[in-house]
Parts: C-alpha cells; structure tokens; sequence
C-alpha cells in the first residue's frame, strides 16, 4: 500500500497495464508531453514514448473510430475524450460501433477498448464541461461503465477494465482527482459488476456512486448522530449493476435513497429505483428516494452551481422523509 | 506491376461471382426470402475486385451498407454470406447481422456498416494497428460518395495523414447518395481532389475499368506498405439499380441510366479477355456456370439451413 | 375528421405547419422529391419547392447544428434524421447546443427545432436501424419528447411541436406509419406534456407509449377475458412526463405494469418506475414490472427479433404476476 | 474599398479594447475572481477586429471557447461580459454562462461556445437564415487550426456550399489546439488549402496585419452578399498565452514565442497610424486610457453587481 491521490492511482493502472501488455497504448488529445488535461497521463509520455503514448488532433470522432479499428485487430487502446461532455460527438462509435460489433458479427469480435473520461460538476465548467452522463452508456447494450469513487478503486477498476475483452467506460471525476488514499502496489484489480460497502448501517441505504460517495457518508456521520443508522453502498460499476449488493442492503433496511450527481430524469437511479421496486418491493418499508442534481443545464456561476449540485443536507433531508 | 492474364480472368472470375450474388439476392429478396434491407452492388463489381485484388488474407477493409461485393473480393465465403442474408442460423453472423452486417474478422473483414462513413475511422484504427506491430498489412476503406461528405470521412483521413497509417481509402462514387446526385450533395467534381486537405495523393479512376481501379489502389497499397502512409483512389461508377431493393429509382436520368449500362464493367472485361486472347467465350461460359453453381450451392445451403434458435438471443452481448 | 394513416396525419401536420408559418421549413436527406425514406416527406417537395423542402447531403451533425443556427436567426426548422439510430452523430448538436443555447444564455435565445425521427424494430433492420432511443433525449434538460401512438396525435403532437419555442424531439414508430385511423382536418393540436387514458380499467395501470399501445391494448382485451380489468396509459409525451396522470391511475389501480419497446436497462421505465416508488408509493399493492426488450442490440433474423420485441403474451405475464 | 484613417484608428481602439479585458481578466483570475476556465485571446485581436468590421449590427457570429474579442468586436457590452466572466447576476447569461457561453442574439452574437467545433454548422444555420428571409445578411464563423480538424469543419464547409450560403469562415491558425503544435495535427501548411474541398474560395493572410485580415474577408463578405456563397480565410496569428489561464505553455519554442511578440498586432498598428500621421502617439494614448476607463468601468459593474439568486437556477431551461 502507499498513499496516493485518485489521479496518481488511475495513472499507476495505466502504467501497470501497459508494463504487462505491449498492445496497451493510450491516444487521446494532450495525452502525450502536456500529460492530460488535468494531469492524468503525467510522464507516462516519457516513461513510454509517442508510439505507446499518442496526442492525436482534436478529432473524438476519429479516436475512438480508431480505437474500434485498432481493437478488432489486436490491440488493447486507452482511449481518452478530454470531458464525458464531449461524448456527444463520438456517440455513434461507441453506440453502433463498439457496443454492438461483436453481437452483430454473431460473436466473432473481440473490442477491449477502455474510454476514460472526467465527468462531475464543482469547478464551475459550466453547461458544457460539468456534465455526468453515465445513464446513457447503461443504455448501451455491449457497454460496461465503471465509476470509482476512491483512490484504490481508480486503480483497481482502471486495470480490470484494460483486461476486459469488451468496449469500458471508465468515468473518472474531476473533483476526486486530488483525493489521497491508501492503493495497493503493482497489479491490482478491483472486479467490474461488484459494488462495495462503504459504510454498514442497519435503518436506510443509500446507494450511490462516484463523488457522491463522501457526501453520503458525511450525511451517514451526521445522521448517526442523530441516531439514524445509514449504509452507504458505492456502486463503483454502473453497468452491469451489482442487482445482488443492492437488494441485499435493501432488504436489511428497507429504505432506499439514491444519489447520484446526474439531472434526476432518466439519471441511472430511475433504474436503480425500478429493481428494487421490482425485485425488492416486499422489503421496503417506505417510498423509494432520488437525490440528484435538478433538470437543467448546470450554470456557471457558483452560487448556481452550489445548489445545482446535490449535498449532504439534501440527502440528509431525504433520509428524514423515510425513517 | 504487369498484369497477366491469368489475374485478369481472376478479376473476372470475381465480378462474375459478385454479379450472379446479387442477381440472385435481388430475386430471393423478389421472392420474399430476404428480410430488412438489401442494398446491391451491381454495376460496382470492376471496385472491389481491382481493390481488393491487391490484398492479402492479413490485410483488412472496411465495407458499407453495400458491402457484398467487398466481401466477396476479399474472400468471403458464399455460404456463409448468402445463409446470413435469409437470417439462418449458419450465416456469417449466426443471423444476427444480416446484409449490412456481415463481417469475417479472420479474412480481415471488419465489417459492412450500416451507419454511412461509420468505417472511415475504423478503417485508420485497423491500419494504425498494423504500424504498431509492424507488420506490413494494411487496410482499405470502402465508402461512398455521399459519405464523402461525413465528419468521418474528415476526422479519419486527417488521422491517418497525421500518423501515416497504411490505409487507402476507395471512394465509390457511383453519383448518388440515394435519391440525391452527386453535384447536388457537394460542389467538387472529383472527390480525390479532397486529398489535398491532407496532404495525401489522391487519384480519380474509372471505376468500371477494373484494371485501371487495380492499378491505382496497388499505387497506393505499395505506399502505405513502404511506410508512405495513406491515400485516396476515387472511383467512378455507376450503381444498376435502385439504393436499396423495393427503389424503383425515378430519380435517375434514363439517357444517363442507359450511358451506365452500356459501360458495365462485366462485358468490357470479357471483350478485353477475349480480344488479348486470354480466353475463349467458352472459357467465360465456363467461369459463368461455375459461378451458377456456387451461387446455386449458397442458396441451397441457406435455404435448407435452420433458423438461429431463440435460446442463441442473448448470446454475444458481451465477450 | 378523415381517414388516414399515422403518416399521412403526420406529413399533414407538416403541411399546416408550413402553411401557417412561412418561417417553417424541412430538411433532411431525401425528404425532397423522393419524398422521404418511407415516404414520409411525400408530395411536399411538389407542393412547397426546394426553398421549403430541402434535401441536405449525408451530413447528419450539420443537420442538426445548421437547424440550431437557423432556430436562433428565427426560423423553425422541422429536420429529419433518417433513423433514430444516427443520432450518434450529431448528439453533441442536440445535447450541447439545442437543449442548453437558451439556459447558458440567460434565457435570451429560443431554439424552435423539430427534429423527427424514425425509431423502433419490426423490419429486420437490425442492430443499427432498429432502436429506441427516448432515455437519452428524456435525460437532457431542455428537450422534449414526443411519441405519438396513433394518427391523430401523430399530426397534433406535430403541430404543437412546430409551435413550440424549445428543440422537440418528434419520434414516429416504424411500424406504425401504416396504421389508419380518424384524425381532425385542419390545423390540431395535442398539448405536449399529456398523457392519455388508451383503455380505461380498474385492476392495473399498463403504462406505455408508441408502438407498444397496441400491444397494451390487446393485452387488455385478453386480460378482460380472464377477469381482469387493465387501465392502459399512453404517455404520448416521454419529456416532460405527466406525473399527474401516471399517479392518478396508480392510485386508482394499485398496480402498475410499464412497457416499453426500448431495452430494458436504462430505459424510460426506470424513471416511470422510480417515480411511482416514490410519489406513488402508498397506492401500490404489488411490486411494479417493467416489460421492455432484453438488453442485447437488435438481432436482424425474424425469429430472433420477434423474440426481442415486447409482446402481449409478456404484459400478460407481467400482470399475472401482480394481480 | 480604401480603408480610411478614421476606420484604422476604430480597428485600433477595439484591439486596444480586447486586449485591455484580457489583461484584466488574467489579472482577475490570478487574483481568484474569475470562477471556471478562462481562454484569452491576447496577440489575436487583429483576427476579430478586422473581420468583424465588415459585420452590421443584423449579421451573426459563432465564436469559441476563446471568445471575449469576437464578441468585443461585434459590439458585445464589456459591462456585461465583464459581469458574467465574474458568475454576477448582471452578467450577460445572468451567471449561467460564464467565459464559454457568453452571447448576445440581439447582437448577432449566437455565443461563444465551449465544444470545439461546434459554431461552424451553427453559423451555416444562421446564413441559411440570411438568405432564407432575404435578409442580404451573412455570417462569420470564428473557428481555431484545431478545430478545423473536427468533422463539424467538413460538414458544415460542404452544406454552406452546396447551399451556397453566406457565411464565412475566419479561422484563427495561433499554430496550436492546447499543446498539439499544428504540424503534429495536421499535415496541410495552410488550412485555407481546405477550402478547395468544397469549391469555394480560401485565403491565408497574415492575422496580425489587421488590414489584411479586414480586407480578405470582406472580399468574402461581399461575395456572400451577394449571392456567391461562402469562403475560407485563414488568418495566422499567435497565442501569447497559455492555451487558458493558469497553462505556463512551456510546450512552445521560447525563440518562436519571441518572434510571434515581436508581430504583436497592437504595436504594428499604431507604428503604422503614426508613420501614416493618421494619429500622434497623443491620441492613441487617449484611446488607451479611454479603454482603460472603459474597463475600470466594467470591472466597477462587475464586482457590485449582485451574485445570482438561486431561485434563479431553474429559470429559463424551457421557453
Ligand atoms: C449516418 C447515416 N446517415 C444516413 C444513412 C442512410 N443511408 C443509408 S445508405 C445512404 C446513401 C449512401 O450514399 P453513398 O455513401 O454514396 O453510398 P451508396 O449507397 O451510393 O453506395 C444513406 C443516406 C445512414 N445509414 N447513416
Ligand atoms: C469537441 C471538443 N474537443 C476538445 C475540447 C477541449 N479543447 C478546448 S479548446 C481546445 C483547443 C482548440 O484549439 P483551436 O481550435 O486551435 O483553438 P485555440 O484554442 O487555439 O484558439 C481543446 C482541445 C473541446 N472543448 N471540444
Ligand atoms: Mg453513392
Ligand atoms: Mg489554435
């Protein structure tokens, strides 16, 4: 184990995944000597070399058509678009393309591609550059979509993503970025599909993901405080979603809350919401909850942005309408 | 680079085959056994056969809506293909594919699309992989005219330019993107010229004279295998019938329609076999009932093969 | 009133539209005197010309982002994208720039887009011509959906799409283009954000919308022969949703059944689902099922994509397992 | 088309103008008043200020992520811009915006924008407009080098001209998109080369002579006036920044940084006024400090103008 922040934890998997792996590379703008928009690939340039370590023009559209391409003969790409806000210009590659090739071809593709991403408000990015857009890819049948909120789990999940033999997004968040934590040294994996406990609690779980995470166990803190008893599951994997972790939980405290940064509608937690409705509807003892960002494009300014953002009172407020 | 005779009967072997393979697709379709969409590549054949003639099994392209005669040209097994388009459970893709779908990844097959210039960048990455682990391949893009005018189209030659993948892009510009005619659709006349926003050579051939569509995709294979990187070879021609099966194809100028037909690629090859005497129109009956015969194998084989079993829906999603 | 099918009501919508407001205009591939992939654009070249009728080339993004340029230099574009499953393409179009103009401005730009589009499975076009995609769109603050399920709203929601100040997303269902009914001569208008009760009933609440009315509606039928007595919802509008009427009908039923062709995981249904958790709540009797298509792309052979669309004997399943 | 004194002494006052924000503005953000990401295009001014002095107040613009001189040079209001580079009520977006989304429709302004590429069909649409209504109005589409390898870029040249739309396409070469040096992402020297593309003409002038950034686009807005359709102008100019605040840019060659500040546009203009004796060093001092004014002004507005009221934050998402 050492200490390291997010950033430095999702780089180590790259370079981990590369060490082991020579068809490993990485394409993406800025990628290369300027070491990532936010720092991300940091000298891994240097450490690699420009054919391992690729700036391309600013062309999504053509990183990840490639990445589809350079996967189908052989390669393993770690392909980055600068903000998960640009997605919309390469939706088509990841959606009829990457997603679909292996099923269409009848199985006879194999497309191991990472995409990583930063997604999340907080920085004031405005509209354009603050967006999660995770509900979208669990759409996408053929898509995995991983989303650590922790330094190890940035590790973990980047490194079981480069091994996996099908198209991962992985959504890393602005805002955690600097985060430090404890990561385990060398290879490490953390498995796509399996959510984690984060905190144990016996009345409500909140399920959630991604930097929504602390601010459910901040809220956790304060509400054991006033004597209610909050399990705080963190998803880490939003597609396929860990159907057992969040029924179990369920079913030991009978009250749901979900949080997630997204706009409420159509967010990943109206699926979340329909499984346990479903599956999971003996054991509620109350209404289901979302807590998510409201319906609109997020503003700039940050008074605005502040309480577009969901917040630790706002999850607070929606535990006390079910216990 | 001389072409003997024996490749030009190759040549012709190959367009013969992917004729009767959509003359045939179109009377199954006719007859209400081809499901979805069916988009055929009459009149192309002189393309993909000239492009394709310069490939190996280790190289790779990327085909189109109207993808038969790709793949055909680049080997694809007559069975397998004509079994997918009925939907049977032993075609290329289980069924699961269909006409626009079809894709053999051994025989470097990555695909028809049924999203227009969707393979332009998938074709880059396939050639950027090839320079990775240096190996010599290269990829060919087919695309049309009316996909000339994508983003893709755009985004993957300045890609490939920038990196000097081996990849050559054969633009098909059979003068329609559907309904709509070329000088309608964009304003220059060649689109080879565009291979100077690149910096790449760009060539504009007849696209029904398959030895000048061989010549100028061999130009361009040699280059990108000699590390030259990538270019554009445009090839004009003329698609036979409408854009897709069920098109009656008003748009279309009968004088022009007439003009076409009269340069069908096909009977120029074989005039030109038999005036250098590379063959006999005996030997090129011969070839045609060969043809007949593997094109009869393939119907007989799709037909009397089952359908995929509903079991087999949710197989494949994910590796 | 007359007869005509969904698409003859739809392209007369268009027509009144065109009629009334000079400014209004439609573009797309092939609308023009090919009249449209499935004839949709008709005879509207022959009646309007060229400067109204507009056949672009294959370029879906400048479809879209021309559209938002002309929307905000006041005219009103109806634009046509040929199946929903390109909308990969221009997303950014629609996401970041459509939707967001008039928020990131202060409110000081209306962006009055109609964009239509073919969604939905049937035809064996397979994987890439085939989808469903209304979960993306209703996850976008400030679109809006519609989804008509029958000829007549097919022209009113058309109508009041034109007329509306915000991008709308006009999505018309294949299979349903053939479908004759009554539709009003005329101009019409069916509000956009109101559901309608298809089928009145007593034991369940079908919630559904497009195609799968149909199915809703001879599930019923079936159902009432057993006994049992489904109230069928068509929403017609996906974005914004009509709580009001999906509550009001769960409160009435007890039990509520959402169908929906689109795949299951991150479909509409979560979000219907998710809000009946919670504001409905206290009126259910029964879990909540949802019946949509598995979460695979579309298979192309008949067999196979008869086994992927939803059908009656699936809602009856589901109701069974409720009632 | 003479170019007056009078006119030369306005192009200096709206560089002098641009210039004196973003200098404000870097000095604000140092300071940690400015929230988000601020992009400035000090070195650039001659771009807009002679491109936009073709424009009346009924024409539009698109701009970008680096916006402040297109919307200064169209008339934007440096109280508003200033307030809403700030997050302040007041602000032309009311604080929704911020630095990347300012507009002003009333203006012609269809917004600074912060995806890279995505004003260029915007700006068609606009054209399409002018000529729709027949309005005689054109658009002007500011775009960078990097961004003219987005497939906006092909789309959006290829439908204005098939449309034969007026609208024209300023693209502003600084030689960089972030840190990616323009010959490592592209391999065409002169981006106006592209215009060749789509049949339309493309110019490449020197961006730092204001005069010849004025003079080639209004050739190519009278040509759109007119009915011609659109044109390509590549003006060649220099970031002295970094790509945003905060970016120390170390990826530039010092030597090339040096020489691109010795074509400062600024300096190169007033030499020009004076050796011209169409202004004495007097009176361009009396612009500066007019603009300095001006600013203070702005800056005054900005910082005693209100924060937005978060019942503010659900307003206008619909109309
Ligand atoms: C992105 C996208 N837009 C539109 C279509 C519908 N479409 C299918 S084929 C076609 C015409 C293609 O023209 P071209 O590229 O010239 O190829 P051709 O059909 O002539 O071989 C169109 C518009 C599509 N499949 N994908
Ligand atoms: C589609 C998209 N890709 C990437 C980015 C991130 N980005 C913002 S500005 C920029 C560089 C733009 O370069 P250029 O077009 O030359 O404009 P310049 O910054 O030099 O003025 C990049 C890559 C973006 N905003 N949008
Ligand atoms: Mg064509
Ligand atoms: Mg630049």
């Amino acid at each position: 184990m050492t200490q390291m922040t997010y950033m430095e934890a999702l780089r180590d998997g790259m370079r981990q995944a590369m060490l082991k792996d020579p068809n490993v590379y990485i394409a993406g703008e800025d990628v290369g000597a300027f070491g990532g928009c936010f720092g991300q690939t940091g000298s891994l340039f240097e450490e690699f070399g420009p054919k391992r370590v690729i700036d391309t023009p600013i062309t999504e559209t053509a990183i990840i058509g490639s990445a589809v391409g350079a996967a189908s003969a052989g390669l393993r790409p770690i392909v980055e678009i600068m903000f998960i806000d640009f997605m919309g210009v390469c939706m088509d590659e990841i959606l009829n393309q990457a997603a679909k090739m292996r099923y269409m071809f009848g199985g006879k593709a194999k497309l191991p591609i990472v995409i990583r991403t930063p997604c999340g408000a907080g920085i004031s990015a405005a509209a354009q550059h603050s967006q999660s857009l995770e509900a979208w890819f669990a759409h996408i049948p053929g898509m995995k979509v991983v989303m650590p909120a922790t330094p190890a789990d940035a590790k973990g999940l980047l490194m079981s993503a480069v091994a996996d033999d099908n198209p991962v997004l992985y959504i890393e968040h602005k805002i955690l970025l600097g985060v430090k934590g404890e990561v385990p040294e060398g290879e490490h994996y953390v498995p796509i599909g399996k959510a984690t406990v984060a905190r144990e609690g016996s009345d409500v779980t909140i399920i959630t993901w991604s930097a929504m995470v602390q601010k459910a166990l901040a809220a956790a803190e304060t509400l054991d405080k006033e004597g209610v008893s909050a399990e705080v599951l963190d998803l880490r994997t939003i597609s396929p979603l860990d159907k057992e972790a969040i029924l179990k939980s369920v079913e030991k405290t009978g009250r749901a809350i979900i949080l997630h940064e997204a706009t409420l509608t159509g967010g990943v937690g109206g699926e979340i919401a329909a499984i346990i409705a479903d599956e999971g509807f003996d054991y509620l003892n109350a209404p289901i909850k979302r807590v998510a960002a409201p319906d609109c494009p997020i503003p700039f300014s940050p008074v605005l942005e502040q309480a577009w953002v969901p917040n630790e009172e706002k999850v607070i407020a929606a535990v006390k309408q079910v216990v | 680079m001389e072409i003997t005779p024996n490749q030009l009967i190759d040549f012709y072997t190959t367009m013969v085959r992917i004729r009767k393979f959509e003359q045939k697709a179109a009377e199954q379709f006719a007859a209400g056994k081809l499901p979805g969409f069916v988009h055929l590549y009459v009149g192309e054949e002189a393309v993909a056969t000239g492009a394709c003639a310069n490939l190996n099994e280790n190289d790779f392209i990327t085909s189109t809506h109207r993808g038969h005669g790709h793949l055909i040209a680049k080997g694809g097994k007559l069975e397998l293909m004509m079994a997918e388009l009925y939907g049977k459970a032993t075609g290329y893709c289980r069924g699961k594919g269909g006409s626009m779908h079809i894709a053999d990844v051994d025989l470097g097959i990555l695909g028809a699309n049924g999203i227009v210039g969707a393979g332009q960048p998938i074709s880059v990455g396939a050639a950027f992989a090839c320079k990775y682990k240096g190996t010599n391949n290269v990829a060919v893009c087919f695309h049309g005219d009316g996909a000339s005018n994508r983003g893709t189209f755009h985004e993957a030659l300045n890609m490939a330019a920038v990196f000097k993948c081996p990849v050559v892009f054969v633009c098909e510009n059979n003068m329609y993107g559907i309904s709509n005619y070329q000088k309608n659709h964009q304003t220059v006349n060649d689109i080879a010229d565009r291979a100077a926003s690149y910096g790449i050579p760009g060539a504009s051939v007849d696209g029904n004279d398959v030895i000048a569509v061989y010549e100028a995709v061999n130009a361009a294979v040699d280059q990108a295998r000699k590390g030259g990187g990538p270019s554009l070879v445009e090839c004009k021609t003329w698609r036979h019938r409408g854009h897709f099966e069920g098109d009656p194809a008003t748009y279309k100028d009968p004088k022009e329609q007439a003009e076409w037909l009269a340069k069908d690629p096909i009977p120029r090859l074989a005039k030109k076999l038999i005036e250098m005497k590379a063959a006999t129109q005996a030997d090129l009956d011969a070839i045609d009932a060969k043809i007949d015969d593997e094109i009869a194998k393939a119907v007989d084989f799709a037909e009397k093969s089952p359908w995929p079993d509903v079991s087999d829906l949710l197989t494949d999603v994910v590796a």
